[in-house]
């Protein structure tokens, strides 16, 4: 017996071979492999579509050992709907970020949310465009220096940062919506629950499911990588609090 | 007895796995990799309790954790 | 099966039905929200799909993500949704996907009116999307031709992996005609092999217009372009109506204006004028060699394009005709249908024949 | 008004409204226009014509004005740029007329649940005993081609428009393929909802040129013939060569595919 190794943790089967393009500690790739290492353990790989976005992760088909489509900026969840209805035996998920998500494709996050369409969304916020060079996005914190906000942003003409979370779970139709983080490997593993709660709710064909998964982006931040976590933990956190906003049990307990 | 091997090649250099481990016994490389930058090695291995945070901490996935014959963990994952 | 009463729009609907299309997606607009209506209550019948989207935007991509599940999906709009949908339209034809819009026109440009036009040709046949592609794009001008072309778009749109495109004026869609559809019709099976079915003993499947590699994206639009000559090649369609030795003019029109000339043609030759209709059918690909081969014959003295806007088919017409006879054009837009009167004006003063 | 020869029987219209509904494509606009042309022509007291159509953009009872206007109808519809307008416009004028109740009122009412809609939004301003509301069925229509889905369509239009129906109008068509066996078609089918309902089978109505071919007698009830009004850009009107253009349609159907000669 002691002479027998076990793997405990490897590379999950759900990841393609393929280095990916993110920047040296871009949280992108850990969040990758939390989805990874879910459709592995749910055992869901075979029977898997993702839908890509416009961001930076506009190549993470290239990233997964799934069956992909590439959308149009903020299209994603228009595309995961016309899939999800003619295929509801596949699981399907969108992989946005913040601009992609929470601006260009506001519409067709919320009314997907609002039809309660049966797919998970895996929502990526690191208050700031990352593919484009670092302009404010939606979620730009309140005086947060961007490339088109060099004062800081100005609440007073671009409005305080969505909180895209709180927004859906205000919707009345049963979903799942948490938000998590990943700046540290005790939130990381909380982020991986959500996101494997998500996809089981689907897998029950239970309601629409989204975790956003505050991220860091230490190349258009200008920090290390290190660094960025902190900054994330004492900017991103006060202003996006962590938690399970919405279960579909709640409609129940309601009732 | 628990074990951690780092894919040089998946490796970036962020150090994110360098800060994560709690008993700091990775470190970067002295030498550069193919692609020309320093990756993680572990330089204690003896030390390596198998705990798996620096995996779970990894953006790229390099990091694989072993163990010899039966390993408890503290947390589930 | 006996022949039915049908509304344009409601045809188009269960056409597609006969195609085995029962997934639908749209946004309700005047002069073809009777499609939706009709669908909603016919589609639950046959287990079909429908969606009522948020926006035409989001119409273009969910049928971008059915599509991609190999079955057959379409949806059906109106002119300022149609100019909605250009965005996903481009990425679908990037992607070689097939798929089916009805485009049901009504007077443009901005939001115009709601009365029958056919001011989106350009916008059909030119590509209202970005990059190098085109889609096939076909007019029908009756309610049983739209039927016949709706079954005929999704096979095209099968056997070339395109976007397809019906286009009718409005008066395709609002007015009643009896209809027979096909009985021994036999849906082609699904999913495809390139459609997303599951990774399931192969290598993931990746639907996508993106090539960020140069030669990469020009070999898909090599390949677009490829395709496009194959489709110009065999898919051209067209009617021929009245045309003889005798003719002294040619008449082009497509759609419901087609028929407006009939009448107008009709009645010529009751006065000894001798005008012949050529209609094109498929507008892409447009019949060029066929109406050269027709101008060029010497009995041909004149031209004449009618449309129902101020000028769009004509630019393909001269393409066509280089220059070889005198060409001229009548038209009315903004949802005035010219009527076979003003037709006989206007062929009457190209032949130089008074008034 | 003669016509159509001895033995006729014309429908009698004792109600001062009159509101004219059934499924689209029943042909409910022809026959509401025809009715208004008739009743004018025979009766000496005021006619109306409110155009109640919302959902149908082409084809309505308003393209009709100048016709009816010369025979002295006062026709109730939006005008000016509202004309064209794919607007759900509701003219106050019809609830005054409605309730004014003072020569004839025939209102032609948009097609099925979504049309008759409009009715029901009047609804109070009926007064029972003093109004007819007529199913006018066509059983070339999907939805109305036989006993159980007229049953389902009426059904659904009552509930809508919270009215009552009054009676029945049979009018099976096919506009220019209309042949006499389609007429008896629908005679029969209509019979035999009205039998189920109870309702009388108030008139039968097709255009005037099949009618002269028939044998009336075998219709129990009275006939109204049509003149269509409802023309679409390429036909001409009765007097015209070129209306009865039937045998084009083959030729228009035909696609002719490429040929390499």
């Amino acid at each position: 017996m002691a002479q027998d190794v076990d793997i405990i943790l490897s590379r999950p089967k759900a990841l393609s071979d393929n280095i990916t393009h993110y920047c040296p500690g871009c949280t992108h790739g850990i969040i990758h492999r939390l989805v990874a290492e879910t459709i592995d353990e749910l055992g869901i790989r075979e029977r898997t579509a993702g839908v890509a976005p416009v961001g930076c992760s506009v190549l993470a088909y290239n990233y997964f050992n799934v069956d992909f489509m590439e959308a149009a900026h903020g299209r994603a969840p228009a595309m995961a709907t016309g899939f999800k209805r003619l295929r509801p035996d596949m699981i399907v998920f969108t992989y946005q970020g913040d601009g992609d998500l929470a601006s260009i494709g506001m519409g067709e996050i919320i009314h997907a949310a609002n039809r309660g369409e049966k797919f998970t969304v895996i929502f990526v916020n690191n208050a700031i465009y990352g593919m484009t060079g670092g302009q404010m996005a939606p979620t730009t914190l309140p005086g947060q220096k961007t490339t088109t906000s060099p004062l800081g942003r100005d609440v007073t003409t671009a409005g305080y940062p969505i909180r895209m979370a709180e927004l859906l779970s205000s919707l009345r139709t049963p979903a799942y919506i948490a938000r998590a983080a990943v700046h540290d490997p005790m939130y990381i593993i909380d982020a991986k629950r959500k996101i494997k709660r998500a996809f089981s709710y689907q897998i029950a064909n239970k309601c629409f499911s989204l975790v956003e998964v505050l991220s860091t982006c230490p190349t258009n931040w200008g920090l290390s990588p290190t660094v960025s976590l902190e900054w994330l933990e004492k900017n991103m956190r006060p202003y996006y609090p962590l938690g399970t906003f919405k279960t579909p049990e709640d409609e129940v307990e309601k009732k | 007895m628990p074990g951690i091997i780092i894919d040089k090649l998946y490796c970036k250099g962020c150090e994110l796995c360098v800060h994560a481990c709690p008993m700091q016994i990775i470190s970067m490389s002295k030498e550069i990799n193919q692609k020309g930058y320093f990756y993680a090695t572990v330089y204690e291995p003896s030390r390596c309790i198998g705990c798996r945070i620096c995996a779970i901490t990894c953006p790229d996935a390099a990091i694989e954790v072993k163990a010899h014959g039966t390993h408890f963990t503290l947390f589930k994952y | 099966m006996a022949k039915k009463l049908m509304k344009g729009n409601e045809a188009i609907g269960e056409a597609a039905i006969c195609a085995g299309a029962t997934n639908y997606f749209a946004y309700p607009i005047t002069p073809q929200s009777e499609v939706a209506e009709y669908l909603s209550r016919r589609l639950p019948e046959v287990g079909g799909v429908f969606v009522q989207a948020e926006s035409e935007v989001a119409v273009g991509y969910m049928l971008f993500g059915a599509a991609s599940t190999g079955k057959r999906v379409f949806t059906t709009s109106s002119s300022p949704g149609i100019s909605l949908m250009q965005e996903a339209l481009s990425y679908m034809a990037g992607a070689h996907l097939p798929v089916v819009l009805v485009n049901i026109m009504r007077g443009g440009p901005g939001l115009g009116g709601i009365l029958p036009a056919q001011s989106d040709y350009f916008q059909a046949t030119k590509g209202g999307g970005h990059g190098d592609y085109h889609i096939i794009v076909l007019a029908p001008s009756s309610v049983q031709e739209a039927v016949d072309l709706m079954i005929l778009a999704f096979d095209l749109a099968d056997k070339y992996r395109t976007p397809v495109m019906l286009i009718g004026d409005g008066m395709i869609g609002q007015m009643m005609e009896s209809v027979e559809f096909p009985e021994q019709y036999q849906t082609p099976p699904s999913p495809k092999e390139w459609a997303l079915t599951g990774a399931v003993g192969r290598k993931p499947v990746v639907i996508k217009s993106l090539f960020l590699d140069p030669i990469a994206l020009e070999k898909n639009s090599l390949e677009l372009a490829k395709k496009y000559e194959i489709i110009k090649a065999d898919e051209v369609r067209y009617e021929l109506y009245k045309v003889n030795d005798k003719n002294k003019l040619l008449i082009f029109a497509y759609g419901t204006m087609a028929r407006i000339c009939q009448t107008a043609i009709d009645e010529l030759e009751e006065e000894g004028i001798g005008v012949g209709l050529f209609r094109p059918i498929s507008l892409f690909p447009f019949p060029q060699k066929e109406i050269y081969r027709e101008v060029i014959k010497p009995n041909i003295k004149a031209l004449l394009t009618v449309e129902m806007s101020v000028g769009q088919m004509i630019e393909d017409i001269e393409r066509c005709i280089v220059g070889q006879k005198p060409l001229g054009f009548y038209g009315r837009t903004g949802g005035i249908v010219p009527s076979p009167d003003e037709v006989k004006a206007a062929v009457k003063k190209q032949l130089g024949l008074g008034k | 008004m003669n016509y159509l020869g001895v033995g006729f029987k014309y429908p009698s219209i004792l109600t001062s409204i009159v509101a004219i509904v059934g499924g689209f494509g029943s042909g409910k606009t022809e026959v509401a226009v025809n009715l208004t042309r008739f009743l004018a022509l025979s009766e000496k007291i005021p006619i109306a014509i409110a155009d109640l159509d919302l959902v149908n953009p082409y084809f309505r009872s308003r393209e009709a004005i100048a016709e009816m206007e010369g025979l002295g109808v006062r026709v109730i519809a939006p005008r000016g740029g509202n004309f064209y307008a794919d607007l759900p416009i509701l003219l106050p004028e019809i609830r005054g007329a409605i309730e004014k109740r003072e020569g004839r009122l025939i209102l032609d009412v948009g097609g099925d649940v979504q049309g008759s809609r409009a009715l029901g939004t009047l609804s109070d301003a009926f007064v029972s005993d003093k109004y007819e509301l007529l199913m006018v069925l066509n059983s070339r229509r999907p939805f109305t081609s036989d006993v159980a889905d007229c049953l389902k369509t009426m059904s659904r239009i009552e509930i809508t428009a919270q009215l009552k129906f009054t009676g029945i109008i049979a009018n099976s068509h096919m506009i220019d393929e209309t042949t006499p066996e389609i007429l008896i078609e629908g005679y029969r089918l209509a019979s035999s909802v009205a039998e189920i309902l109870e309702l009388p089978l108030v008139f039968l109505s097709a255009k005037r040129e099949i009618l002269e071919k028939m044998d009336l007698l075998q219709f129990k009830c009275p006939v109204l013939p049509l003149v269509r009004s409802m023309l679409k850009p390429w036909e001409r009107g009765i007097a015209s060569p070129a209306a009865c253009r039937s045998s084009k349609d083959e030729q228009v159907r035909r696609m002719t595919k490429r040929t390499n000669d």
